[in-house]
């Protein structure tokens, strides 16, 4: 048995498999199919300051080796949350990031006051990069100086881990992942999902009520990965990768291109006890690969 | 009622018709309770192109035999590779899913409604009815008798009508132009349809004129089937709810149709 | 037999199917297979003024329903393609478009003169989007200034209809493709590959000898479609959609988006024949649908 | 020589251990003639895996019977779908692609040296030379008796030889370890090689040493497979050549190996 643990900033976790937000609920959906407290953490579903009901439908079209959304953070507001989800999340054994939107800098601060009350919660992780909501999510999150006002702002009411979480909708990863550290992120996680669209062409119609959505799944692990790959080289801070994780080999590749941890998004619909299949495969390959860590593999592709 | 994901083996495959299969899944482990409406997430392997698991409601269970069933209508490549499962090969199976219709506990004269794949839950629903002596009748729409699969089944749980568009079984025209929806509507104080949209929306309309409870089984684009992603909801008095786990049965005062 | 026949500003096609760069050739290595004066037209490979080795190999890497390439515009030269490849292209009776590409503004003015003296050249194709090589290609095509400064530097020497070839690795799309416009492009066509990576975990090295490669197949039609839809709506000049076209669907999706013609690059690999099945599907939709030309959809999408 | 995609049916399937099999495939019209060392680019369906299409050396050609066959190692999922088709099924395929070995015209005598599934082009080459009169010595390494197969076939056309990692048959060493690539080397006018790089590297070290002519079948990573991706290419000393169409035979001296 390897050493799985890893941390992301203040954050320990047992183990680097996380879930990603919109895609493993508040984790007691999962409670039927597996003990969500041997996970690394969880990242319960994007919040807000205000209830949300979300887009129309259709929200979901299934494309090549992925699928849109266009939820768009439909969520009964971080009150509801702080007062009747977060009570049933304190039973987890794990770490709860609680992924925080709005649609200004004022919701995001309004919405991050109340989560940074919740005793339980071990961090926040920043959603600018929402394709589905209409003002502010991605909009933040393709300025460098809008990223800096955002996270800053979140910075000085939030006193627990900030991860932000960046939108790969952009021209340089890189350059946004700087200011999203000099605001004071503890961490990155990234990607959210790809701006698409689908059309069903005997309807002439576009599948989503939106038209466009959010592209996830095995489609753009390739993007994910390397955008994984360039933030690792500009940035100095732990790094969560997401995009179309599906087994314990994807997993690697992003450890291998610097990420510390992952988050599993997609592949929880499919099959809600992947993420244990994952840690598992993990373990297997540090132990065949006799490294005694997942520290040992972070960012060491070889070049 | 707990969730799981099972490896279900496939011991039986009948070719109902050119595009119409029922699919028998055999269990390792005993079954839990399924109740009428519920519904599993079937994964499809060895496809290029599907992703995400396909939704099938529950059309039959044996628990004795931990067999369930699945009635499969070919419209793309899910149900395409599903209906063509081989004996013997297996299939992940999520399930129960879902809610379920409610099966009064008095005898009551309820009339179920079924078009198109629609019917799929309607066999298991009719069976509890009868079982909870409910007086049932059913009603099944479809475009010609060749599209009207087991029907000698229904007749077990309750007297079975139908009606084509071409005439060529039953009443010709929609389930609307039938009696049972029309001068006989009152014989019923409950009206459960599973179906097209448009049609279920005629039968919902019929119900609320009359005053009859009126319960409809909704489909949806799904990705997970058990309440996570927030893709498949429904415009409801109460705002927007899974169609997944919220649903798939809603009581027609509940949706915002315009009936 | 519906009319496929469409217009990309001086360009006659006789129906909208053409190959991608790169993927195609010069058209001759399918003489085996098909007719290729059958096709609405081909845009040859990649071409620089001086002749380029490409990068080193490996330089393929396959991912979830698609491919990664790194070819780096491997090619002899426009001299070398103005003396020996062009006559043997005469034969084809269709619209042969030259994908032109450099590393500095004189270079792409140098290589679209030696075109622009081609008389069965009909077109250029500005490529200020190609991901695999180190200086300009795809610099050029993430800001609006620089994307100006080459279309309008070229626009000057060339005089036959010049399209140009967009970037999908950009924050706004839209505003590139205006940038496009005003430096004189005849039309645009998107989508290059996106910038994503592949890492082998049991050797724990890059699969591609670059470590980064261009992303494409079914797996990216969802950005494609997004980004034909969207630029579209910012600019009035004609559209060719690219991006994972495998079957007649996926093109009527694009026409629909917004596309007035559209190239197939990564599945002419795997069926050679996929263009001439993809116009008869086209026909047959049009049959199938009452139209009589396929401009009836072109933009036709229902919102 | 044209190249054409077919639709040819896979009429045998032979499993020769654990992770070889060997398929044949009929076409319904006429075969090009193929020469050895071509390959063809085969398409794999029902994959959610696998896009491109994968290439296999030509194994033996039939053209009497209008069969191919292909000997598959298994090695991921494209492998694998491949080498369990189903007889009866259909299977795209691509070809003959790419250039052939030298067959000489006057009598040689000529070592071909086989490893991995770099066997798979031998031994058309080898019944090619020995048609043409040739002498022909065939040596092949393995790491165990067991991942040696079809030997009995290429002693129709010449004496064969082995070397084992283990021992277990032949030979107990790699193939340069075998007298034919030492003390004996010196009657060889020419040596063919297919198998892993570096046994193909040391071999032409061998040939090199002692100015035999050597041609070797590369393998690269392909998307197309007939010349127009540009992926597939390899350093020589004429610059990048493609080895789907420049290749997959090159004269060792032609590439820029540190031999
Ligand atoms: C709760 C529930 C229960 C169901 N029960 C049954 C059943 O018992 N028997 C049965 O045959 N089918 C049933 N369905 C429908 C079935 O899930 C779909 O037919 C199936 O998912 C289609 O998959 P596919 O890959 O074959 O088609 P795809 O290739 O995914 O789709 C083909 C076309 O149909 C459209 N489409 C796909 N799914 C739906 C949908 N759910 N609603 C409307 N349009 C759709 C697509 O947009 C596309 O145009 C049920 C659906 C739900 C939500
Ligand atoms: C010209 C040519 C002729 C060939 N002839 C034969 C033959 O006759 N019989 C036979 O069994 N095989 C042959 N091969 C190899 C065969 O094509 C590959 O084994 C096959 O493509 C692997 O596909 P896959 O989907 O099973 O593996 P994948 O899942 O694609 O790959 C599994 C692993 O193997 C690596 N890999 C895949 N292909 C290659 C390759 N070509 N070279 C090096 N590493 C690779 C991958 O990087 C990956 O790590 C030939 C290859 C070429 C280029
Ligand atoms: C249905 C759905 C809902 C999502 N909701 C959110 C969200 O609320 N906040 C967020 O930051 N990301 C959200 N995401 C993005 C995922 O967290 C993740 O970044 C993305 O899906 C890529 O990972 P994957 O390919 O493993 O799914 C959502 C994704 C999906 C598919
Ligand atoms: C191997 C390969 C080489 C390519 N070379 C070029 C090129 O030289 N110039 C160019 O503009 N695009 C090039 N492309 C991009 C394609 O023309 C096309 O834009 C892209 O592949 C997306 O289309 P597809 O998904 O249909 O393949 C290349 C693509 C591939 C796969
Ligand atoms: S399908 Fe995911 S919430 Fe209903
Ligand atoms: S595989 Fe495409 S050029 Fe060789």
């Amino acid at each position: 048995m390897a050493d799985l643990s890893t941390t992301i900033h203040k954050l320990k976790l047992k183990n680097p498999v996380l879930t990603a937000s919109g895609t493993f609920g508040y984790g007691v959906e999962f409670d039927d199919f597996l003990d969500v407290s041997m996970l690394g953490g969880i990242v319960v579903k994007g919040t807000t300051i205000h209830p949300r009901q979300g887009n129309q439908y259709p929200r979901m079209a299934e494309t090549a080796s992925g699928m849109l959304n266009s939820v768009g953070l439909q969520n009964k507001g971080a009150k509801y949350f702080a007062s009747d989800i977060y009570p049933v999340l304190t039973k987890y054994n794990t770490n709860i990031l609680v992924n925080v939107s709005g649609s200004t800098i004022e919701e995001y601060i309004s919405c991050a006051e109340i989560i940074n009350e919740l005793d339980h919660i071990s961090g926040i992780e920043l959603n600018i990069s929402c394709p589905n909501v209409k003002e502010g999510g991605m909009a933040f999150g393709t300025s460098c100086a809008s990223i800096d006002a955002v996270v800053s702002a979140v910075r000085s009411v939030y006193n627990k881990t900030m991860i932000v979480k960046l939108s790969p909708n952009v021209t340089d990863i890189g350059e946004l992942a700087k200011a999203a550290v000099s605001g004071g992120a503890d961490g990155l996680s990234l990607i959210n999902t790809l701006l698409g669209m689908a059309i069903n062409a005997e309807t002439r119609k576009p599948v989503l009520a939106t038209v466009t959505g959010g592209l996830s799944g095995p489609a753009i692990k390739p993007v994910a990965l390397r955008m994984v790959w360039e933030v690792a080289k500009a940035v100095n801070v732990p790094i969560i990768g997401i995009g179309g994780i599906m087994n314990a080999t994807d997993a690697i590749e992003f450890f291998l291109a610097g990420a510390s941890a992952i988050q599993v998004g997609t592949a929880n619909y499919i099959d809600p006890l992947i993420t244990l299949k994952i840690i598992d495969g993990i373990d297997s390959y540090l132990n065949r690969h006799n490294y005694s860590s997942i520290s040992n593999i972070v960012g060491e592709l070889q070049m | 009622m707990r969730k799981t994901v099972r490896n279900l083996k496939v011991i039986s495959n009948l070719r109902l018709n050119d595009n119409h299969h029922l699919i028998q899944l055999q269990s390792s482990e005993p079954l839990e309770t399924i109740f009428p409406g519920q519904f599993a997430n079937l994964l499809v392997e060895n496809s290029a192109i599907v992703l995400l698991r396909r939704p099938f409601s529950i059309y039959s269970v044996d628990y004795k035999e931990n067999t369930v069933s699945f009635f499969i209508k070919i419209i793309g490549e899910g149900t395409r590779v599903l209906a063509n499962s081989p004996v013997g090969n297996f299939i992940s199976t999520m399930f129960p899913l879902g809610n379920s219709f409610t099966i009064p506990n008095e005898r009551e004269k309820i009339l179920v409604v079924g078009g198109g794949s629609g019917v799929a839950s309607l066999m298991i629903l009719s069976q509890a009815l009868c079982d909870n002596s409910n007086e049932v009748s059913i009603l099944i729409g479809a475009r010609s008798s060749t599209d009207i699969v087991s029907l000698d089944q229904f007749s077990r749980y309750g007297e079975v009508f139908t009606t084509t568009e071409d005439g060529s079984s039953g009443l010709k025209g929609y389930v609307t132009d039938h009696p049972l929806l029309g001068a006989q509507i009152g014989r019923f104080s409950r009206i459960y349809t599973c179906g097209p949209e448009p049609m279920m929306k005629a039968v919902a309309q019929r119900a609320n004129l009359n005053s009859i409870v009126c319960e409809v089984s909704l489909e949806n684009t799904m990705a997970c089937g058990f309440g996570v992603c927030l893709c498949c909801i429904t415009d409801t008095t109460q705002g927007h709810k899974c169609v997944c786990t919220d649903g798939p049965v809603f009581n027609i005062n509940d949706l915002k149709w315009q009936i």
